[in-house]
Parts: C-alpha cells; structure tokens; sequence
C-alpha cells in the first residue's frame, strides 16, 4: 500500500476553488486581483482583435462597404467600447510591462533572512504598484476627456 | 490488510528519517524501506529543536573529543555509559559534515566555515547551529533527501497500535491509517524504533502536543525492558503560559537569567558558569529563586523569572534568535529587543528509554531503536543541550545501517500473527470505542499532567510522589471506563487521545516508581528527602520490565565507567 | 527549454505591441481628423512603412494573444497529450488569421 | 472580547454528503490562538471535533486552516490578530477535504518530490563520505536561506489562484524549493529541475498574483524565488548565464591555538 496510489484512492471529497477562485477567494490584497485585471483585458483585448480584423473584411467590399461598418463606431455605444478598449489596453500594457520586470525579478529586490512580522517582495514593491496603477487611472481619465471632447 | 516490507522505521523524527536514509543508502536502494509516523513526515516533534546540535569541529581551536566527552559524562552526572559516549563524540561531527553536504544551511563563521555557539555545561562552544531552527532545518534536510530513495514506501499519519514480538523475534507493527481508517498489519524482517520522547504527561512543556511516548509504551508491552525512566529533564526556559521552548542558545548567545529584583542570580548557584550551567543546576535555582518569593507570581501559579535579551542588541537577536523572537511576540506578546521574557522550568526530555546496547540493538531479535526513544545510555541522569539531535543523527545512521545489514543477510519474515491483530483490532474498536462509558479522556489526561507537574517535577520526594502512584493508578482505573463519543474510523482524535493517554499513564507509572525508588539525587532527579549522589549504591540504571497483569519489575545493572571514575560535580 | 522560449517570445511581443499597437491606437483612436475614414486607411495603406507596421502588429498581436489563451486553457488541467493537440490548433488558427488579415492591406498596396 | 463564536467546517466521510458550518461559542482567554480555541471546543464541548496539530508553536506546519477566508496557521495565529469575535474556521481550499478541518496534502508533498529537492552533486564520492565542510559565504547564504524556511505547510497552494483551477500546476512550494536548490552553491542539478519546471504545468503559469508570499505564515515569500527561478530559466536558455563555479571545501587553518584541558583518565 503506497500512498501515492493510496491518495487517488481514498475517497476525500475535492475541493478545488475553481474559476471562482480567480474572482473572490479571500482577503488578499492587491497582486491576486491585478492578475485577474490583466487576464480579463487580456481576452478582451483579444476578442476585439477578432472582431477588429473580421471587420477589416469590409475592406474589400470597397469604399462603401467600409464607411457604413464604420460608423458603428460614431455610435454611441461603438464609443463605448472603444473607450472600454483603450482603457483596458492602457491598464495591460502598463500593468504587463511590470509583470515582465516582476517576472524576471527585476525590482522586486534581493531574497534576506525573513525578520517578524515578515514583509514579502510584492508588498514592499506594493507602493511602486499603486504609482503605476495611478498612471493607468490617470491614462484613463485623460483618454476619457480625449474622447468625449 | 497487511503490507510487507524488508525494513520498517516507526518515526519519522530525527532519528527515523536518518535511520531511513542510512538503510536506503546502504543497500543501494535495494531494500524495501517503510516509514511510519502517526504525523505527516516532516511534521515530527524534531522540528521544535531550536538550539544546536553539539559536535567537535574545531580541534585546532582548542576542543577534543575527549574534552566533549568529558563534558557529557559529567553533565550526565557519571551515570552514563562511557564507552557509548566515546562512540558518540566520534561520530558526530562526521554527521554535521554530512547534513552539510546534503544542502542544511548552517550559520556560518566570517570565513565561510561552520558556526558554533556556546551551550550549557560545554567547556567549547560547540553547538553546530542553523539560527535558532537547527531541528527544523536537520529535519527538512533529511526529509528532502529523502525524497531521493526511489524505494521507500511512506505511511504518514499512521498510529501504530502496538508491536508485536513472538519469542524475541520481530513480527510487524499493527497500524491505523488515520487518514483512510483502515488498520492493518505491517510486516517486517527489521524494526528501528524511533518514536521519540514522553513528557505530555506533564502539563507545562516544552513537548509537541503528538509526542506522547507510545514507542515507549508500545516496547515495552512488547516486552523490550525500559531504561532509566525515572531521570526527565526539565528545561530552565520555558515561556509563560504556553510552555513553548526559548532556546537555550539564548543564554548560550549572552541571555541573563534576572529575578524580580532584577539580580542575576545565577552568580550564586554556579559562579563560573552562571547562565550556561547544566539545565538540572539551573532549572533547580529557578524554582529556588521563586520558592523562596524573588519570582514573578501569576494567578494560574505559573511563576516565573525572566531571561533577559535587550543588551544583545536587535541585530544579533534577529540575526541570531529570529524564531524566540517570532514566538515570543506570537505567544506572550512581548518583543524580546524591548523587554525581558517571562519563563520557568519545563520539562522537555526523557533521559531513558528502551534499553539498548552501544548500537542501539534492543534485547530482540531484529529491533532496534535511535533517538530519544532509546538510551544506550548517553545521556546518564541528565542530558546536555545540544546532544540530543546529534544522538538522533548518529544513532539514527548507526540503526539504519544495522538493520539494512541484518535484512541484507537473507532474514526470513516472521510468520503472520492472525490473532494478535485481531485482537488489537478489537481493542481498538471495540473495546475503546464504545459511547456509554462515564469518564471524559481530556478531563483524565489533564488531571494526569497537573499533578505530575506538581508531583514529579524539578524537586521530588517521597511523600509526593506516593500520592502521584495512586493518583496514576486511580486514572488507570478511571480510564479502563472511558467513553468516545467519535464513532468514525477516519482522523478520529477522540480515540487516539485514549490511546495516548493509556501510554502516557503506563509510562508515568514507571516513572514514579523508578523515582520513588531511588533514594539519591542525581541529575535531573532532584529528591529533597535525599539530597545527595549515593555512587556507592546508585551508580547504576534502572530497568523496567513488563510482567502481564502483575505488579512492573525492576532491575539494574552498572553504568560502564571506562574513562573517569565518578567525583562531585561543580560549576 | 520550450516553454521558456514561448514565454520569452510573449514577453517580446508585449513589448512590441507596447509601440506597434500604442502608435495605432493613438493613430486611429485618438488623432483628430477622421482616421478611421475610407481616406486615411487607403492612404495608409499605400505607404509600405504603415503596411509594415500592420503586419508586425498583427504577427504581434496574433503571437501574444493566441499564448495567451494558450496559458489560460492549460489551465483547466490540460493532461500533456491534449497539450500537442491545442498547440497546432493555435498554430492553424493563428496562420489562418494571419493569412486573412494580411491580405487586406497586401491587396489595397 | 468575552466571547469567541467559532463556526467550524465539519465533515466526516459515510456520514455527510457536504462539508457544513457549526456554530459554538467559547470563553476567551487571554493571548489564545485559533488552536487554542479548537483544541477547547474539543475537549470541553465537542470530542468528535478532528483537526491536525503538533508543535503549536508555528514551526511544524500541521495546522493550516482556512481562518476568516484566508490561508493561516492555527496555532500561529492569536485571536486578538483577527481583531474580532466571529471566526469562521474551514480546511484549505484547494486541496481534498478527509474529514471535518483535515485537509489531504499528498498532492503537494508528490509535487514536491518531482522536482528532486535535494543536493545533486558533482562530486558523489565527496557527498557521500565528507571529508570536510565546503565554505560558503554569507551572501551565498542569504541566496536561498529565506526559501529553506519553508515548513510545507501548503498555505500558499491554498491561495494561489492558478492552484485553484490546474491541478497539473506544479504551484509555489515546489517552485520555490526548485529555485532553493538550484541557487545553493553545492548543487548542480539546476539543469534537471529546470527541465521539471519547464512543463506546460510548471513555473510559467505563475502569473504573479502574489498571493503565496502574502500567506506564507514563515516569510518564504515564494513568489520571489519563483520569479528568481524565471529569470534563471530565461538566462539559461538564451545561453546568458555565468558559469558557476563549484563549491570548495574548507582547508583547516594553519596554526593552532592550544587545547582546552581535560582531566586525566581516571580508569585505565
Ligand atoms: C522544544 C524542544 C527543543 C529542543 N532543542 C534541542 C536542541 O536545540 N538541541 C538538541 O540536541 N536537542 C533538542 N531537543 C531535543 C530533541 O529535539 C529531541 O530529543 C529529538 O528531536 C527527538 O527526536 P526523535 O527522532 O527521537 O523523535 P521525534 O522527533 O519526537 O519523533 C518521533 C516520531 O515517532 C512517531 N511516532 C510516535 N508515536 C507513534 C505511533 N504511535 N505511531 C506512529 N508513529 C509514532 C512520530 O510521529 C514522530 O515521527 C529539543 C526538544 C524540544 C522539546
Ligand atoms: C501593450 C502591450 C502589451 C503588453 C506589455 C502585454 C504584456 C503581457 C504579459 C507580460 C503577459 C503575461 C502575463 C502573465 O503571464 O502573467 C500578457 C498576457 C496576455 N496578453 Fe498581453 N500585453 C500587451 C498587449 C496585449 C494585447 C494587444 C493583447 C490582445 C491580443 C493581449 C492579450 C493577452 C492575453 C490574452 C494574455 C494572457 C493573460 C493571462 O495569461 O492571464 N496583450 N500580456
Ligand atoms: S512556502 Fe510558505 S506557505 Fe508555502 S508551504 Fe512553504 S511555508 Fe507554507
Ligand atoms: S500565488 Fe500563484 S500565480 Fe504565482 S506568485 Fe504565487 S504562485
Ligand atoms: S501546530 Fe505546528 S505549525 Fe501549528
């Protein structure tokens, strides 16, 4: 009887989180909600690509064609999400360019001898974090004017 | 069910893990190897050794091993077994090099060697140490290296129940899997014993709450005579009210001990030592200093004095002491960089155990034990810091070693015990796990460690102790009439708290009357109706003998003196 | 190590797409004038540094996002030989796109 | 605080379909932890009360529960830190429950296994039968000590969102435990756990959500190691990484300073 094969055998009930897991799962603070942020603008920046490249297609119908596909955009809520667009490429792009500095370990500083209360990497970078997520607001908000005026 | 293996390893401490490793290792990975441990491998009570672990590293720095050996002789207050300890002081070094080839961090010098730091009744400063986690990094080092034997078979969190041992020859051990329910039989051609020590029988300890002397007990119904129970070892820094350890590596690092005065009265029990005597010496002036009212009182009686650690600085404390200070913010709220930390003696290790001989080999056939299990003896009546791990590591190798060695030999496996495991099965399920019986096992288990901690503790005598033997024997009864409310088979703590309380009874028994008997003081076995070391007749250990439905036997035999003859012991 | 290479390979593309998708973003989204009208796109089309930029966007972007679903639908415990098969699905999926959406501003050149 | 109500998940397999909440209420103590209180409801209010716990001082790793919806040690977490009286007390997310607070952790301890955490040396015969110790600075040290704390307490693999979902992701332990070995001088098997973390279930579905490192109760901040071991990965396989030079060992000082005195053998 080895507990390897024994594990799979035994009849404890599974109790895997799941997808839910990526939308509540406790008290945590900021990263684990950040990573949800980027994954969801990550599928919507793609299922607009889609969309943007199958309305490309209009393009070869000729002028005509095109305009008329176009002014979905002037509609307001083609506006919609175009805003919704730009501010989530905003939030990915910046948010990505610290997850490729993070990933590589650049700026999360050196690993120490944990001293209590123990302070990991993420939450002492935690304040460069909100620097860049204030520039995102702030992209936003600047897109935001840019668009209605 | 039964599962069969060449070599089994109950425990998966210190010593188990090293025992396991040394058998896979030296059979080349052709032996099948089981381990057994009532917790998840690497949660064993090991990893609570804070301190260090004593070895000679430095010879050309002014230690020798005859220097290390006379200092355990001496702090074991001539009682132990000189020629086991000359095998020790031997071999351990060899073990620290070992641990640090296979990737433990130790703390290291300036010069990248290893570090070692002053502990108490050392004349060198020779506890090997990993900050103040030394077990804990052993432990994770051994268990990862473990991870290496493709042929070792685990079974955490199974309880054994008992061992069985059919004229002197090993049987197999009768388990509980707590996580699936099942109970079934291990067999085995070889045993190593490894199941650590038995001082959740006293209420302020410095102990896992798991560590609860079943191999203690399990042996000896097996028959395997038990050494020198009555000498437990009570540690001089217990904190306030948890009773969790503070390292003695604090005081080894500079720690003062201060009464309510705020004097460091160690000054007058051992005026060249001070802080860093033997634990019996100072453990003993604590309890002076506060029966005689320079203590700090507490309503729940747990009076203390401090150790203070601010002159240290933060630095060294973090750099040094990380985990005393984690503990003692978590548990008593008190940053040791800011204030001095309440503590009193806890007891915190059990000299004895199953009786062996230099290797470990046990009187039967094929069993062996390593750790605090066991006592070849080392430690004699009282242990110094730091020696315990490495008796652990060296012992652990030595039986690992052995028993791969005796199954390699072409051993045959016992033939298959049917109705004994019925039995214990029976005893198990049945018998213990009927719902209408009168008596709570939680209210039996307390009563049973308030009084030892009354009763048995740092000062003992005569008239005490009679009343602990029939308080023992009172529970004893009361516990044959036990209910569990629990009637499931999976992780049902209910039962296993009365399997464990049976044990810790029957080992306390064994204690009292291995005390009562012995009408000296010596060691951690402090009597004040008989305040001196009688060598002429007690310079010998006691043996313990499980006779079925009658009264314990006890026997002795001589310590093996073959370096120094016994003087008086001063620090 | 292939994992690492595709990741190393998606780090490089959000990169790119930093500026490539930046620059057309703020072209066609946020310039004024009518960027999006038939004029500005046919005129864009017919300059071969626009048209260049198109197509590195698209490999970009079609790169850094179809790894990037990739990694989502690992995910859902993709066992490893299920993984093979969802690996040349994106790659047809991603060339198929790609042959299609660089036709259109190839053929307008 | 004069009161504490807990409310505790039970379960136990044969007897209830799904895991539920009871409610009890106990007296607070002064400086008691979550342990503390389960150990109470067990002995004084409910025996058939399971969960696990050894050394209740938060270095063994048994207790973790899931207290007030996130991942902690029980006896390494005093009441007063919650900064309230309604504890809701639940096994660890993300791995099988076996009966009411026991959480199953084979999972991990097999992941753990697979990536080989243990020193792989160069010099077998020197690992096996030492003939000294090998040196090792202070900053060689400080590289990997803070990951050896980890206690395999799978607080992190309870918290950690692409654990949540792949039960395939190889997750923050074994991960951190990867970049432990690999950074330690006397190792030279990063290659082979390289390999291991190169699955399609290894170290890249790390997406940095940080959750790990923020429940680690002992400071091991795995989601450091794990991207250490990223940048690791990404150097080695663009050919960028320095070659490591072995490890040495310790050659004994050239003077001596005089032995300590023993006294003379008194039996011959
Ligand atoms: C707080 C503390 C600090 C210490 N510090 C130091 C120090 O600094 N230096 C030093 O040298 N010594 C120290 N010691 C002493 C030393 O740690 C112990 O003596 C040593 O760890 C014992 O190891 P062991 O392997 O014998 O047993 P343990 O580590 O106690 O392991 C016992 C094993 O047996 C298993 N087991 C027990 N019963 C059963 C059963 N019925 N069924 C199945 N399995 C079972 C357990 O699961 C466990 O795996 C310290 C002790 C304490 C309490
Ligand atoms: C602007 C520059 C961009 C940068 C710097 C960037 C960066 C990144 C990075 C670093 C990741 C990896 C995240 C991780 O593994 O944790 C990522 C994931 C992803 N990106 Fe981008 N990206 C950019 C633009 C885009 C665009 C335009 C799209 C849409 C096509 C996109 C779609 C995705 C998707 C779907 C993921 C996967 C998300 C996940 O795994 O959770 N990204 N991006
Ligand atoms: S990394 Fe931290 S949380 Fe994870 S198992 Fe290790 S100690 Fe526990
Ligand atoms: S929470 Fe999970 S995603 Fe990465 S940083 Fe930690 S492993
Ligand atoms: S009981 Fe050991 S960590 Fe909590």
């Amino acid at each position: 009887m080895e507990t390897e094969v024994a594990s799979s055998e035994k009849p404890h009930l599974p109790n895997r989180l799941g997808v839910k897991g990526w939308v509540w799962a406790g008290r945590y603070t900021l990263e684990r909600y950040l990573y949800t942020l980027h994954r969801l603008t990550g599928l919507g920046l793609l299922l607009y690509v889609a969309l943007h490249l199958g309305a490309n297609g209009f393009r070869l119908g000729g002028e005509e064609s095109w305009t008329s596909a176009i002014d979905f955009l002037t509609n307001p809520f083609g506006r919609v999400v175009e805003y919704l667009v730009m501010a989530a490429f905003a939030f990915h792009a910046l948010n990505g360019g610290r997850l490729i500095l993070q990933h590589l370990g650049y700026t999360l500083g050196k690993p120490k001898p944990p001293i209590y209360p123990y302070v990991d990497s993420m939450r002492r970078r935690r304040p460069l974090t909100w620097v860049m997520l204030a520039v995102i607001v702030a992209l936003a908000i600047y897109i935001l004017v840019e668009f209605v005026t | 069910m039964e599962a069969v293996h060449d070599v089994v390893i109950l425990g998966s401490g210190l010593a188990g893990l090293r025992a396991t490793v040394e058998a896979a290792r030296v059979s080349n990975d052709e032996l099948d190897i089981a381990i057994v441990s009532r917790v998840q491998l690497m949660r064993s009570h090991s990893v609570c050794a804070e301190g260090g672990t004593a070895a000679v590293m430095y010879p050309d720095e002014g230690d020798s091993l005859e220097l290390h050996a006379w200092d355990t002789v001496r702090g074991s207050d001539f009682l132990a077994d000189q020629d086991v300890v000359s095998l020790f002081v031997e071999e351990s070094p060899k073990e620290i090099r070992q641990l640090d080839h296979w990737g433990i961090p130790w703390s290291r010098r300036p010069d990248g060697r290893i570090n070692q730091r002053p502990f108490g009744g050392h004349s060198f400063d020779r506890a090997t140490f990993a900050e103040d986690k030394t077990g804990f990094f052993e432990m994770h080092t051994l268990y990862d290296r473990l991870q290496k034997h493709a042929r070792v078979t685990r079974y955490d969190e199974c309880y054994v129940t008992s061992i069985l041992v059919e004229n002197g020859v090993f049987q197999g051990l009768t388990v509980w899997d707590l996580t699936s329910g099942e109970f079934f039989l291990i067999r085995g051609k070889a045993l190593v014993i490894a199941a650590g020590g038995a001082c959740r029988m006293f209420a302020f300890t410095t102990y896992s709450l798991s560590a609860t002397g079943d191999g203690m007990a399990m042996a000896y119904r097996a028959g395997l005579p038990l050494k020198d129970m009555e000498f437990v070892q009570f540690h001089p820094t217990g904190l306030v009210p948890s009773g969790i350890l503070i390292t003695e590596g604090a005081r080894g690092e500079g720690g003062y001990l201060l009464n309510n005065k705020g004097e460091r009265f160690m000054e007058k029990y051992a005026p060249t030592k001070m802080e860093t005597a033997p634990r019996d010496i100072v453990s003993r002036s604590e309890v002076t200093e506060i029966l005689e009212g320079r203590g700090f009182s507490r309503p729940d009686g747990l009076d203390y004095v401090h150790i203070d650690l601010r002159h240290l600085g933060a630095d060294k404390i973090n750099e040094r002491l990380p985990l005393i200070r984690e503990v003692a913010i978590k548990f008593a709220f008190i940053d040791p960089i800011e204030q001095p930390i309440p503590i009193r003696p806890a007891a915190h290790y059990c000299m004895g155990g199953i009786h062996t001989d230099i290797h470990g080999a046990t009187p039967v056939e094929g069993v062996w034990a390593a750790g605090e299990v066991s006592c070849m003896s080392l430690h004699g009546a009282n242990r110094l810091g730091s020696n315990s791990t490495a008796e652990c590591l060296v012992w652990g190798k030595i039986t690992g070693e052995k028993a791969a060695r005796y199954v390699m030999g072409q051993k045959s496996l016992a033939p298959i015990p049917e109705q004994k495991v019925q039995e214990e099965e029976k005893r198990l399920f049945e018998q213990v796990g009927h719902g209408d019986g009168s008596e709570d096992v939680f209210v039996i288990r307390t009563e049973l460690q308030q009084m030892m901690d009354k009763n048995v503790a740092v000062y003992r005598n005569g008239p005490d102790m009679e009343v602990a033997l029939d308080k023992i024997r009172e529970l004893k009864k009361r516990l044959e009439h036990v209910k569990v409310v629990d009637t499931s088979r999976i992780y049902n703590t209910n039962l296993m708290a009365v399997l464990e309380t049976t044990n810790l009874i029957d080992l306390a028994e064994i204690i009292v009357l291995g005390a009562l008997t012995r009408t000296e003081s010596r060691g951690a076995h402090s009597r004040t109706d008989f305040p001196n070391r009688d060598d002429v007749n007690w310079g010998k250990h006691t043996l313990a003998y499980y006779t079925p439905g009658q009264e314990h036997r006890f026997d002795y035999i001589p310590a093996n003196i073959t370096m120094w003859q016994p003087v008086e012991r001063k620090y | 190590m292939k994992e690492t290479r595709l990741k190393i390979l998606q780090y490089i593309t959000g990169i790119g797409l930093f500026f490539f998708a930046g620059t057309h973003l703020i072209v066609s989204h946020l310039s004024s004038g009518e960027p999006a009208s038939w004029e500005s796109v046919s005129d864009r089309a017919a300059s071969a540094g626009w048209l260049t930029l198109y197509l590195l966007l698209l490999t970009f972007g079609l790169y850094h996002g179809l790894h990037g679903l990739r990694t989502i639908i690992l995910e859902f415990s993709f066992p490893n030989y299920a993984v093979r098969v969802l690996d040349w699905a994106l790659v047809v999926i991603g060339i198929a796109i790609f042959g299609y959406a660089a036709y259109i501003p190839i053929s307008a050149f | 605080m004069q009161e504490l109500t807990f409310k505790v998940q039970r379960y136990t397999p044969g007897q209830d379909k799904e895991p539920y909440l009871q409610e009890f209420t106990i007296p607070f103590t002064e400086g008691m932890t979550v342990l503390d209180g389960l150990i109470y409801i067990k002995e004084k209010v409910d025996n058939t009360l399971s969960f696990r716990s050894s050394c209740r001082m938060g270095i063994c790793g048994s207790c973790g529960v899931l207290v007030n919806n996130f991942p902690m040690l029980a006896c390494h977490t005093p009441v007063e830190e919650l900064k309230t009286d309604r504890i809701e007390v639940k096994s660890l997310p993300n791995f099988p429950i076996i009966r009411d607070l026991v959480a199953s952790l084979d999972l991990l301890f097999e992941k753990h296994k697979s990536i080989k955490p243990y020193i792989i040396s160069s010099d077998i015969r020197e690992a096996e039968e030492p003939t000294a110790e090998y040196v090792q600075s202070r900053e060689e040290l400080e590289s990997y000590v803070q990951f050896a704390y980890c206690v395999k307490c799978g607080l992190c693999m309870a918290a950690c969102p692409t654990v949540a979902t792949d039960a395939l992701f190889l997750g923050p332990q074994p991960l951190g435990q990867v970049y432990r070995y690999c950074t330690d001088r006397r190792d030279m098997g990063a290659k082979e756990r390289f390999h291991e973390a190169d699955s399609p279930h290894g170290v890249w579905l790390c997406h940095l959500a940080g959750a790990c490192s923020e429940a680690c109760p002992k400071g091991v901040d795995p989601a450091l190691a794990i991207q250490l071991l990223k940048r690791a990965m990404v150097f080695d396989s663009m050919r960028l990484a320095k070659k490591r030079q072995p490890v040495t060992l310790a050659h004994l000082p050239v003077e001596s300073k005089p032995k300590i005195e023993v006294p003379e053998f008194t039996v011959k």
